[in-house]
């Protein structure tokens, strides 16, 4: 579904990496490797269509992501290194508003029950401002509880959540493979994802 | 000229080296231009009699205003050009115009405050065509500002690019404002339709005076892509041997 | 499409008074602003009233300016934006519900706050009128080409200023009809003309405005 | 002690000369506020000289106060300024550096422009002598006092224009004597007066400001 | 050396910890844990002065911290969530102004050392803004190569890094600890520090 074909990115005047390609299927996850600095974050909003590639092509079902805009991204969910929520709202607010404007509805029981499952209730009115690190890093990831849609692209889900918290997210992304999506992810932490078939990239070796 | 043609010259290996050789050619025409204009302009003009000799501004002001504007509208098509077919060259122009419009935008100020002076006895006026030229010198600022705010070139091209197209608006209006508003600014007086409502000895040296400008501008703006070619591209291996063979 | 744009817009508002400092602060600037030039200039009745429309409609523009540069910073350091731009929905419209957020924050009560202010200087009522009418009328268009400016120069260090310096040339024209109809008023010419201008400035605006500074937030995001 | 004043100074002004784009943009600030009064108020020469004063006055304030939210805000985003807090060093001499080294970045070249600006309002040449150094004189008073206001509005969303509420009251009298001085020196009666009570403000300003800012940035911090 | 007595923290309506209290010697490391939002960074910013605890006390070297201000702070080197790193400065420039604004001085050879341990040589004269997440947080840990203060209190220093900066870090931790330095840290991830006596303090539990 996903394919990558002789990826170059340049920054500055080094180049990063070249040669770059993968085809990923319904059910596996790709798993990013590389030192710091290697270019995975680079790579990853590539993929994800917010950079341009300096050569070479993304395919999303076999068609060039550029073309496809809107299509894509209707397919596409991605997390970054920042938590996209807003320090003032609640986490509540902050799952619901994020859903809508991705397009999607979400229910309140659905956002509660989302912010359960990362041991957030208690604090779905509290201001984000007052959350720990790991707290805002678990609302960020809340979204993807009732995510349905095929693609996630999740640079570095793992940084700052406790123990407990990543053998979940690795639960989580496990069920989605299930489902039949699509998982690319970059981690510098050793985790386990409980299923799907995992394909190994690594950068900059 | 071809379709093939055009896209040849528009990758900077190519043009470098024509540009180099079109540099000479514009300088050369412009010393003619300049000196025939200036020659016309100061000992075969007539003294006005309404003005005095103080209207003799005009074969530099004229010139500076046209330029201006018509520099931005080159530009704006360049940052156009960019954006629409994401060539390298197309930035690279519209930051080598950039500075000659904004002089020319300044010259036309500063000649305009001191013609304004003896004609309307104020420096400056608050009109539309005044304002609407000063706003045009602040565009120009604001692309370069914008330009070199921006460390990476492929961003600040485009969101130059950006700025330029948004401006573009500005230029009908400098050019519409006498028509549209009273002002107190002179109406236009060369026309393709009409027959030119000044002498045509005037009009001849303003004509010449503006197509030296022409000459300048081209051979500046030629000399500064040159520049920026060498800085952006200085990595690639064409850059290198032209380096190479230079410092032998 | 609608229902994109007013969720925009439902949701800056609520951010918006989550931190009312931030409207009562745009509204004190510009009291503060119209109270510095009496200070400056002296106290003659005349000179200000004279003054009135200029001062008033200046220290709206830059009261809205300043205001300005929180329009997308906050939503791109937290990498909201970037969630945005890789949204379905178009981001030009997301963008237009931005705008329509900041004026409802910002022009709209600037134009409730405007009357009471010329009554300071002295400017007789359908003056008043027609300066709460025109600031009513102009502020869409600052806040559209103001989204331009902040979109060019999100995330540049001394963006504030740099944004300034890309968007007062353009608030000019504004300025000059708004002011103008005030001043028209006032002579007894009538602000018709002048405020016609304005009007089709602000539909130029809100319909264009927002697809140019979608265009510099994925430029900015690259 | 005066090693670590120096040595924040340095530090800043080469931030500072990172961005050239700052510094050049505060001054055009000043350029076009100078330059939209006019259109807002109307072409007369006769007004606008007696306008000059207050309104060069006023853009050299609005300009300064525009460059201050960023006076501490990077540092404190970055986590600089906890390190600061956690130095050996006194804060408040750190504080010192950094209004020093903001004064040399905006005020200082604000005063080296005003009398460009004056010559636009056609105000004769004892009068841009005295703006100059009223502007030269005023302007540490001004980054010192917005030193405060920084600290206090530090982290606070919206803090720009809240920080504008603050900081403005505090500035009026700096404008009063300045725009005084250049006034008094129009209408023939030397500006010695507003000059050295302008001198105090500064004196005042520069000692005492930094360590109440200094006290602010702690409680900004917990 | 580092005495916390009796510790208290009330964060809005909710009492994180009470009754927290630990000693520590030379060439000892705390290790703080905790689930997220547990109360680690609020203690480690007690711990520096940053903020005041509710009630309790903490003591360097037998005296109350807020009574020594100047002493503590120059005994006291702090690494947060956040890097304190100039994204306009070079890596090198970053590393010798954050010393000269602690207090200290560094030579230029001192600064390209630590700049070759942490694996930034060749980069040292980029600009920090075009450095990746990982890289950042090097430039920043560069300040411990030659820091020589005896107390260290670092909040999830390992965040971001891959796993030969992990090693390297551990690696450092305890060289400090070896040369009689105390240290107090957080991290979720397993990592194991190569030296020292190694104290636990679990929050929240
Ligand atoms: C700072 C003040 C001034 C500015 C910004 C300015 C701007 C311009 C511009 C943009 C044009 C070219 C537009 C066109 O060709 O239609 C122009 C042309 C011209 N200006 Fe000015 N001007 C200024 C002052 C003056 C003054 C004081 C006079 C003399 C009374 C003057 C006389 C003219 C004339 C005669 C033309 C040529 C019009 C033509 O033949 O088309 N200008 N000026
Ligand atoms: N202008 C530039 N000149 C030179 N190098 C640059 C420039 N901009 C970025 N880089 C380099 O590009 C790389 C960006 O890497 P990226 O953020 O994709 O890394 P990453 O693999 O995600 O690393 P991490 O594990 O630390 O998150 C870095 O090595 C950085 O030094
Ligand atoms: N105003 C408030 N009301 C209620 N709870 C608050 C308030 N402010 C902060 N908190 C709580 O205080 C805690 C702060 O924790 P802290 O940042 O010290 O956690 P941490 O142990 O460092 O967590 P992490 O591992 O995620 O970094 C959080 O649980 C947060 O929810
Ligand atoms: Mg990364
Ligand atoms: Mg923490």
């Amino acid at each position: 579904m996903l394919e990558a074909e002789n990826l170059e990115c340049i920054r500055g005047e080094r180049r990063l990496f070249h040669g770059v390609g993968f085809r990923l299927e319904a059910g596996e996850l790709l798993f990013l490797q590389g030192r710091n600095g290697a270019g995975k974050t680079s790579l990853l909003r590539m993929l994800c269509g917010l950079s341009l590639p300096e050569s070479g092509e993304i395919r999303w079902k076999g068609e060039p992501i550029r073309k496809l805009s809107d299509d894509f991204r209707s397919d596409l969910c991605y997390l970054g290194h920042l938590n996209a929520i807003k320090e003032e709202l609640t986490p509540l607010e902050n799952l619901l508003s994020s859903a809508r404007l991705a397009g999607e509805t979400l229910s309140d029981d659905d956002a509660l029950d989302a912010l359960e499952q990362v041991g957030l209730l208690g604090r779905e009115d509290l201001a984000c401002r007052y959350l720990s690190q790991g707290q805002k890093r678990r609302v960020a990831l809340a979204r993807l509880v009732p995510e349905r849609r095929p693609l996630w692209i999740l640079d570095e889900p793992f940084v700052a959540l406790d123990v407990n918290a990543v053998a979940w997210l690795a639960g989580l992304i496990g069920a989605h493979l299930q489902r039949g999506g699509l998982a690319v992810m970059t981690t510098h932490q050793p985790v386990d994802i409980p299923a799907g078939q995992i394909r190994e990239l690594r950068l900059g070796a | 000229m071809s379709m093939i043609n055009w896209f040849k010259f528009s990758a900077p290996s190519t043009f470098y080296p024509l540009a180099g050789r079109l540099i000479p050619v514009f300088w050369a025409l412009f010393a003619i231009l300049a000196l025939a204009g200036l020659w016309v302009g100061f000992f075969v003009a007539p003294t006005d009699f309404q003005q005095g000799e103080g209207y003799r501004i005009i074969f530099i002001h004229v010139g500076a205003s046209w330029m201006s504007m018509f520099t931005y509208l080159v530009m704006a098509f360049w940052a156009g050009m960019g954006l629409a077919f994401n060539t390298r060259l197309s930035g690279m122009m519209a930051s080598a115009l950039a500075p000659t419009g904004a002089l020319f935008a300044f010259i036309s100020l500063w000649t305009g405050a001191l013609w304004g002076k003896p004609m309307w006895g104020a420096w400056w006026v608050w009109d539309a065509r005044l304002t609407s030229e000063l706003i045009l010198l602040f565009l120009y600022i604001g692309f370069i500002a914008l330009t070199h705010a921006i460390d990476d070139t492929r961003r600040a091209d485009k969101a130059g690019a950006i700025l330029a197209l948004v401006g573009v608006v500005n230029v009908p209006i400098i050019y519409f404002s006498v028509k549209w508003w009273n002002t107190l600014h002179q109406g236009a007086s060369v026309s393709l339709t009409k027959a030119p409502a000044m002498a045509s000895i005037m009009l001849w040296g303003m004509l010449l005076c503006a197509l030296a400008m022409w000459m300048y501008s081209l051979a500046v703006a030629l000399m500064r892509v040159r520049v920026i070619i060498l800085e952006r591209e200085r990595h690639t291996d064409w850059v290198k041997e032209l380096l190479a063979k230079r410092s032998q | 499409m609608l229902q994109i744009v007013s969720y925009t817009i439902a949701r800056d508002l609520r951010l918006a008074l989550r931190r009312p400092a931030d409207l009562v602060s745009v509204l004190f600037f510009f009291i503060i602003v119209a109270s510095l030039f009496p200070l400056g200039v002296g106290p003659e009745a005349d000179l200000l009233r004279q003054l009135a429309p200029g001062v008033l409609w200046v220290g709206a523009l830059l009261a809205t300016m300043l205001s300005l540069p929180r329009l997308f910073a906050d939503d791109h350091r937290d990498g909201t934006l970037e969630q945005l731009a890789l949204s379905p929905n178009p981001l030009g419209l997301m963008v237009l519900g931005k705008v329509i957020a900041h004026w409802l924050v910002s022009g709209l009560p600037l134009a409730l706050l405007a009357p009471v202010l010329g009554l300071q200087f002295d400017l007789p009522a359908d003056a008043l009128w027609v300066l709460t009418f025109s600031i009513l009328l102009g502020t869409p268009a600052l806040s559209g080409i103001g989204a331009i400016g902040a979109g060019l120069t999100l995330g540049l260090r001394g963006g504030g200023v740099l944004l300034s310096l890309l968007v007062l040339p353009l608030y000019i024209p504004v300025l000059i009809f708004g002011a103008g109809a005030v001043d028209a008023t006032v002579s007894g010419l009538g602000p018709g003309a002048h405020l016609s201008l304005l009007a089709a400035l602000t539909i130029g605006g809100v319909a264009f405005a927002p697809w140019a500074a979608a265009a510099a937030l994925k430029i900015a995001l690259e």
